[in-house]
Parts: C-alpha cells; structure tokens; sequence
C-alpha cells in the first residue's frame, strides 16, 4: 500500500466499533488517522457549517487517492468541489452546493454534467432536513421527523424523505433517514492530550455528524495540556473519537474563530480555478506534491 | 403591513442612486422595528442590516448558521462569518436553528432570493431545466424551503429578469403560493408565505383573491412597460399603483457607508 | 380580584400570543407576572432539573390560589409537593417524584391516597420521554420519536405514549406527544434589561420548556447591564419570553449555580413537614403571609 | 468480565466492615478503567467514584442531569449538584443526555438500584400494589428505563432483603431480562440487561440459558441460607460459587473517606 504511513504510532481502534467506542482518542499524524480510517467506497462526511472546513484533512484524503467515496456535507464548498474534480467521489449527499459569496462550484458542475472526472450521483436534501438526519445518526434512531419538504420538488428526486403520520393527531409529517457515515471527519481550534475536543463560534452541526459516525476524525489548531472553557463552546470527548491530528491552518482558506480569517481571495481564485480542467489539474498537482 | 414607499429616515431626496440601491432601501422600508427576521446573505442581508442602521435597531436578525439575535458592524462576508458570531446574543447549533426557532412559527419575515420565481411566488434555487439533465445547476435549497414554510411572511428580493420571473418554475424549490389559493394550508405550510416581492424595479404583491403576484408599486423612474418587458407572464398591474419615493440622502448615505467584512467596497 | 396587584406596570401581552410573540419580555414585580400569566386550570410547567428550581415563583402562584392546574414538571420535587398540598393542581405531569437524596414527596402521596386537599390524577412518564415531549413543543412538532417504554408497564397507564413505524426500516419506535404548557416559569441567575436572561451550570430542559410554552416567566437572581458570556452558558432572548421578574433567592432551597447550594436542611426538614397535614398546614400559613 | 471477588487496591484483609461497605466495594470491583458508566445518585453514584478513586481513574461518570466525565471530589447531593458540573469534562441539556449520550448505546455500565427486582431482573421503582390504588407509592421511572434498555451492560446494586427480591415484580418500570431468553431481543433493546446483581449478601448473575437471577457469589461471613431467607423465589445456587474477599485495608479506607457535599458523615 503505497498510501500507507510506516508507523511506529499505534494503530486506531479497527473500524466499526467507534460509535460504540470507549477509551480515548489516540493523536496521530494526519496521514495516519486518514488511511486507517478512511477507505474506498466509505461515507465520509466532512462537516463545519462554512466555519471550520478540515480542508486539510480534504486534502490528505485526494493525495491518499481514495476513490468511490460517497461524500456528505450540508455545503459542499470549495473542499467537495476539489475531492470531486480529483476524482476520490462518487456520490454526493448534500443542501447546498454553491461557492459561498462567489458563485458556483464548477468542478461539482463538470462532474454531474459529463461525468469528468468520475461520473457522480447526487442525493439532494434541504438544510433542515440534512441537519436532522444527522440529529437521527447522533441519536441512535432510524429517521427524523420535520416540517419540511411539503410541496416542493425534492421528494420527488431524493428517497430518503419519506412521511410519517402523528399517533395522536393524525397529521402527516415529513420523515427523513437517519444519516450514519462510516467516518465523519471535524476540525476544531484545539484539543487536550486525552484528545478532547473544543471547538466554537459557528458550531453548525459538528457534533451531530461526529456522534452519528461510525469512526470519526478531528483535526485541531493545536493540542494544549487544558482545555480552559470558552463561552458557546461545543466539546466532544476523547472517547467518541477515533483519531485526533494536528492540523494548524487545517481549515483555511475558511474560518477558524479565534485563530484566522477566511481567505476571501482563495474563494474567489477558485472560481477562475475550478472553471478549467487545466488549471485545475495544475492546482490538483500542487496539493499532491505537498506533504501533509 | 409596513409600505416600502416612504422614506423611513431623512426627507430630502437624493440626486441619484443605482436599481439596486433602490431595491435594498425599499426592502429595508418594509421590516418593522422588533421583528425577527430570517436573513440570507447577499441582497436579503444587506436590506436587513441596512433596516437596522436606519429605523429598526431592535430588529432581531438571525442567519442559518445559529446566530442569533446578531449585529454585525459590517456585512458578513458568508454565511459562517465570525463576525455573526462574535455579534450574536447567542450562537445555537445548526439543527436547533431549524428546529427550535425556524420550524415553530418565531420568525416574523423571512427573507429569501432566487434564481426564478413564478407568477404564484414560487422560487426556483435548484435547477434551470430538468433536474437529471439540467440547463443550469443551481445550488440548491439550503435553508429557503423551511424559511418559505415557516416564517409568519416571506419578502422576496430579486433582480427584475424575465428569465427570472417566470410563469412557472422548472423546480419548486420554495414553496410560494403552490398551486393557488388555498394550496399552502392543503400543504401544512403554516406561514403566510410572499407577501411582497422587491425587486430592482418595483414591488409586487399576490392578489388576495388569486394569490397572483400584481405589480403594486414602481420605483420611480421605471415604467410599466419596463416591468412587463421583464416579466415572464402577463403581469397585472394593480388600479392603485404606488410610486416608490426615491431614496433619501439619509437611507442613501447608509446604504453606502456599509461595507462588507474584509473588503473596501460596499456590498 | 384581590389578587391583582395595582400596577403603574403597562401590562404583559396577552394569553397565547407568547409562543408566536416577538418584542422583548416586559421586566415586572412577580406578583403581577403570576397575576396575569397564570390562570387557573393552565397547564403549568416550573422546569429546572433539581438545580434552579423557581421556588419564589411556585409560592407566589400558591399564594394567588391558584386552582385546577396541571402541574408539569420532570421532577415535582419539594415545589410542586407544597403546591399541590396547598390545593393548586388537579393533576400531575412527571418521570420522578421523590424528595432528591431524602425520600417521598408525602403531599403528593397523600393527595393520590386520600384526595387531601383535592383529587390528583397523574399521567407519568419516564425522563427521556419527558424531556422528548418538551423537544417536540419547542420545535413545533405534535409528537417525538425515541427508543423508550418497550417492555415497560407505563404505557398501560399513559395515554401520552404511542409507538410509529419506521417508513425506511420498518422498525417500530416509541412516540410520546408534544407537550406545550400554557405557560412555563423557569429561574435563571440574572437577565439583561432587555429580558435577556441567562443560565449556566446544570441546565436542564429548561430551554426546551420555555419554547415550547404558549407564555413564558423566568425569575431571576439579578438583572445586569450586560450578560457577561458564560460557558456552557443558555441565552433565552427576552423575545420568546413575556416577562422577567427578579427573585434574589428565588430558587432557593435549590441551588443557583454561582449564586448558593443547596440548603439541604430544608428539604430534610420537608420530611417531617410534609408527612403530617397540620405542620404543612402551618408551613402553608408562613407561606401565603409572607410578601414576594 | 472483571470480577467483584478480589480486591481492587492492597493485599491486606481490613478487620471489620459493615455490609454496605462490603456492598459498595463489590460493585466498585465490578468497573474497568475507561469504562462509560451512567450512575444514578445513592449507591451507584457511591460505588462509581469509589472505583475511580481506586483502580479506575479513567472511569467516564455521567450523570443523567447532563454531566458529562464528570470527576466530583466529594459526593453528590442530588443530581443537580453543583459539584457535577463544576467537575465536568462538559455538561449539555437534559434532552441531549438520553438521545445523543444514552440512546444509541455509547454507555459501557448502566448502574442501577431499584425497590424491587425479580427472578429475571425486571426492576420496580413505580408502584407497590396496583398501580391505581398502590400500597407503597414509589418515585417512578425517573432515568432508570432507558439506562436498563441502552447502556450495553447493567449493574444493579441494593440491599438484599426479601421484600425486595421477589419472584416478580408489582409494576415493571425498567426491563431487565423480560420474560425470559429472548425477550429483551424481542423488544427491540439493544443493551444485554443485567449482568450482574450485587447486595450486601453477594452477588446474583442471569443463568445463560434461563436469565434467571443466581447466586454465584457470596460475601465473607454471609451464609447460603441467609441468601434463601431473603430472596422471594427459590433461589439457585451456582455450583462454583465464590467467596468474595474481604475489602482490603486500601479499599475500606477510601470508601471511609469518601464524604458527601455538605456533610461531614460518609455517604
């Protein structure tokens, strides 16, 4: 296996068992943490809502060429588009796959309209029934009940939203499938060495998709002896994760409250970027060229 | 309901000003002081923000990523800005903005755009063309169908095209006034849905009897024949069609004075 | 009505209107916030998971003698056993109704054998049901879903309990209905001036009861210029709230983290007064002479 | 499955001890390092930190008040003591404790108590009697069902005594082996149950082909027969059964020492 990393690090608890995990998150290096726990043809969700993106992780992922990922995201953004083009996915579970403040994604786009450079599925949801689907994983429950969906176009597209009728007043609801990926993957500003997890500002849905997946990854700024609380925070505790990486700048050209701003012009850059096979393969070379 | 007509800070009117300056200052005339507003970013932010600055500082904004109660100095650049964050009364999870505060019926407006919208106020973010073999890809829903679902009323603003005003959608993505009168309660969607749509060259309201959307009022300066000339249906133009007072230097002024996080230019 | 208090204070907005309601919470003395909040025969929920237990207000509502309420609370605790010895309920709505660390609620024992003051009928449930039915309120939803109660002898007895099917799996599940209290009081340790108000420590469900309410009071330790942030810190904003009242104390012999402990004498001393309708006769005097 | 027969922490035989101490020590014995275990307030709560003081520091305590790896230098009060929060890794709602934390199966041990428990460890802490018209009028479910039904093993600890150990149970507030081999399957509960019963006389594990609750172990000085006078079915006996060793000198004391908020006693 050319992608795996010789390591002398312990190798993570085997796959399947981390949702139904104790102990506490072994920290590894990134390349690690990604071949022992991401795999061809898995779901791997990449979760942070605008906020805190693990681009890096994204990244280690396209230079590890796993191919045939079904990749689920509420915002697809700039890290799908680039797995996309890159070719490591087949399907896209998603509610909003646009380039934020820019535009479009265009390798998302290509791939759907002509199949480059993989042909890709899609299984398209709204924000609120995405984030319950997610609530359903997290929750142990088969699906999620919303208002939602009633009279719009998507149940006719997407078979995960179903209905259910109340047992006590007879009003039928929106259902939807519970979302359980094999791996979600999560960057945060900082963890302890019993690989704790904090992370805020824009928590979005983070904790959700790390407590509905099978395995899961955090990459964090830094690691630090004590996590000292911080207002609004949203921690996750070593023993529901698999891995945590060190990962400083992991989330850029996003956010990451507290320790950087997103680079608007890296946003904006990758329009002009992703509109081009060629230039796009030129930018695919530098990110495998790169060491993580 | 509040007009979009009048002036809502400053009486002398400004020299001249740009359609879209237009279209963010009338839709900022249209929110009232301590409403709780469901805001996207790009044209419904911007009119929000500037309602704050001008004659609603106690609106309540709230963005879909889990800011509540926020007040940014300066327009976020996305959804996930920090500055919404660091501005908010309190920041919630993703799923408990949908569920507890969007889907109950809290929000008073919610503020949506489009790619298309028809002549029933439905809106279209998905596809232009078929869905499995589409023209244009769009983004997709996001947060805009439970927004249409859910918020006590919905104020649309768009760009005036006649590619975008269509008879009918290629995608209901939104749900506007579905399929006519009546069709939103048969569907369980327990807001009132588009009460007004805001656009660079007037506003337009459903007729209370067709749920159609009627041209209301024109911005000054702009024609009937320019509104039907981008108008996908033959839209009617209501007996008592308002002319929109031009922007007062006040409203002007702080339109232009907003600025976007992290860039020079305003939005 | 003897009851009302002579306000110069402009009036709270009216019934039902508070779960649909924006504005900010009116601040105004407890008496007029019970006077006009609370009627009898509401179904009343006082929340506070054994940790800021709105004590001040449950007197008050005692002392307005109120009457034929439905009590709704996870944990009746001392508070509702002294409410519904003084004769305000007509019903019970709980998953746990013990004296926390000292043994039984004898009011409420005495009030299910004997019908002293006045009958008491219950609808119990377990905590995860409970807190599930304050969830469905507070998200506008008629029923919650949850894996409870199989096996289990409850829903026999409780009509609140029903089971769904599952429209992906088939699985069949557990519903409980929404609760959604005409009003709800919770106690906080301080609010802004606005209404804002915030809570930190243990905090329970009390978010989920108050959105979930038609009407909603919070009682508070002190009003402040500004919240501070807090960890792990819940905001209420005073627009889903119709009124704020300031209750130094006001959960007292329950705790106010950051404020007092628990004075764990008196819920000792509550055995004693409890068990013997005269002693609790007598309490209830120094209760209803007492001013807020 | 580890042991509660031999100590925990030091080698030597303490002289004397009460049968709660010996109580509390068994179940401390019965927890591993790293383990989740979701303790309710008395006796669970008691032998929980009394394990985490002694051989399982990395012992993750949650309590059902939201507390999440909480590490309380004295015991609890109640369950919304102040010290659980201060003590803890994090503390979320209520809610989020049973569906995101107990629900789907994260938790290792469950730990219980209850009024009543039967030959096939169903649990009552509901009602003595019927439930309309109840002898004894009990607190109720509280957290108990669900932790009987999620956690992937429970451990329920409480005095032996024959009104409490009966042949079955008066109202069934928590499952435990159902009605027999099967049944928790049946039921859709994806947690084993209980797996071990420990008292102040010893300890009663389900038969693996009948789930019948059986004597496997027995504390120092306690007789068989004393196990037959205060159990309410015709108790088994199992054909290797073990003497539990006494609590060790290092055991005793750091149960002895263990105090409760607020008061000077040892809980």
């Amino acid at each position: 296996m050319p992608d795996r990393v010789p390591g002398e690090v312990p190798s993570i608890a085997g796959p399947g068992r981390a949702h139904y995990r104790s102990g506490v998150a072994k920290i590894v290096p990134l390349p690690q943490a990604v071949t022992e726990l991401v795999h061809d043809g898995d779901t791997v969700a990449l979760e942070g809502f605008t906020h805190l993106i693990p681009f890096a992780a994204g990244h280690e992922i396209i230079r590890q060429r796993r191919r045939g990922l079904t990749l689920v995201r509420m915002t697809p953004d700039l890290i799908y588009d680039q797995m996309i083009g890159a070719g490591c996915a087949s399907r896209l579970v998603f509610s909003w796959g646009g380039n934020p403040g820019v535009g479009s994604l265009h390798r998302m786009r290509d791939a759907l309209a002509t199949g480059w450079p993989a042909p890709l599925e899609i299984e398209e949801h709204s924000h609120a029934g995405m984030a319950n689907r997610y609530v359903a994983g997290a929750s142990g429950l088969p699906f999620a009940v919303l208002r939602g969906y009633s009279g719009t176009d998507l149940p006719n597209h997407t078979d995960t939203i179903s209905s259910v009728v109340c047992p006590f007043t007879g009003e039928r609801l929106a259902a939807v499938a519970a979302l359980n990926p094999d791996v979600t993957i999560v960057h945060a500003q900082r963890a302890d060495r019993d690989g704790n997890v904090q992370l805020w500002g824009i928590t979005g849905v983070q904790k959700e998709a790390v407590l509905a997946a099978r395995r899961s990854l955090a990459t964090v700024e830094e690691v630090v002896d004590e996590l000292t609380p911080v207002p609004g925070a949203v921690v996750l505790p070593g023993w529901v994760l698999d891995a945590v990486a060190t990962a400083p700048g992991g989330a850029a050209p996003s956010y990451a409250h507290g320790y950087y701003d997103r680079d608007n012009s890296a946003y904006r850059a990758w329009d002009a970027i992703s509109r081009d096979r060629e230039a796009f393969t030129r930018w695919l070379r530098t990110i495998e060229e790169a060491a993580a | 309901m509040t007009g979009t007509a009048e002036p809502v800070a400053g009486t002398r009117a400004a020299a001249n000003w740009t359609a879209d300056e237009m279209m963010s200052i009338a839709a900022a005339r249209a929110l009232r002081d301590g409403q709780a507003c469901f805001v996207g970013i790009g044209l419904p932010s911007t009119a929000a923000n500037l309602a704050r600055r001008l004659h609603a500082p106690r609106l309540v904004l709230i963005y879909e990523s889990g800011t509540l109660a926020t007040t940014p100095e300066e327009l976020p650049l996305s959804i996930g800005d920090g500055i919404l964050a660091d501005s908010a009364l309190t920041v919630v999870s993703v799923p408990e903005i949908f569920n507890y505060w969007l889907q109950p019926g809290r929000i008073d407006v919610g503020f949506l755009s489009g790619a298309q919208i028809d002549r029933l106020g439905n809106i279209n973010t998905t596809v232009i063309g078929e869905y499995d073999e589409p023209a244009v890809r769009l983004p997709g829903s996001g947060g805009a169908p439970e927004i249409a679902a859910s918020c006590r009323e919905v104020i649309v603003v768009m760009r005036h095209r006649r590619r975008a005003f269509v008879d009918q959608v290629d995608f209901v993505t939104s749900v506007g006034h579905g399929s006519g009168p009546g069709d939103r309660e048969l569907l369980g969607l327990r807001g009132a849905g588009p009460v007004r749509v805001i656009t660079d060259l007037g506003v337009l309201e459903p007729d209370p009897d067709t749920t159609e959307l009627v041209l209301t009022t024109l911005h000054p300066g702009v024609t009937v024949e320019q509104v039907r000339a981008e108008t996908g249906w033959p839209v009617q133009i209501a007996a008592d069609l308002v002319i929109t007072a031009p922007p007062s230097t006040a409203e002007l002024e702080t339109l232009r004075a907003m600025r976007t996080v992290g860039s020079k230019g305003s939005s």
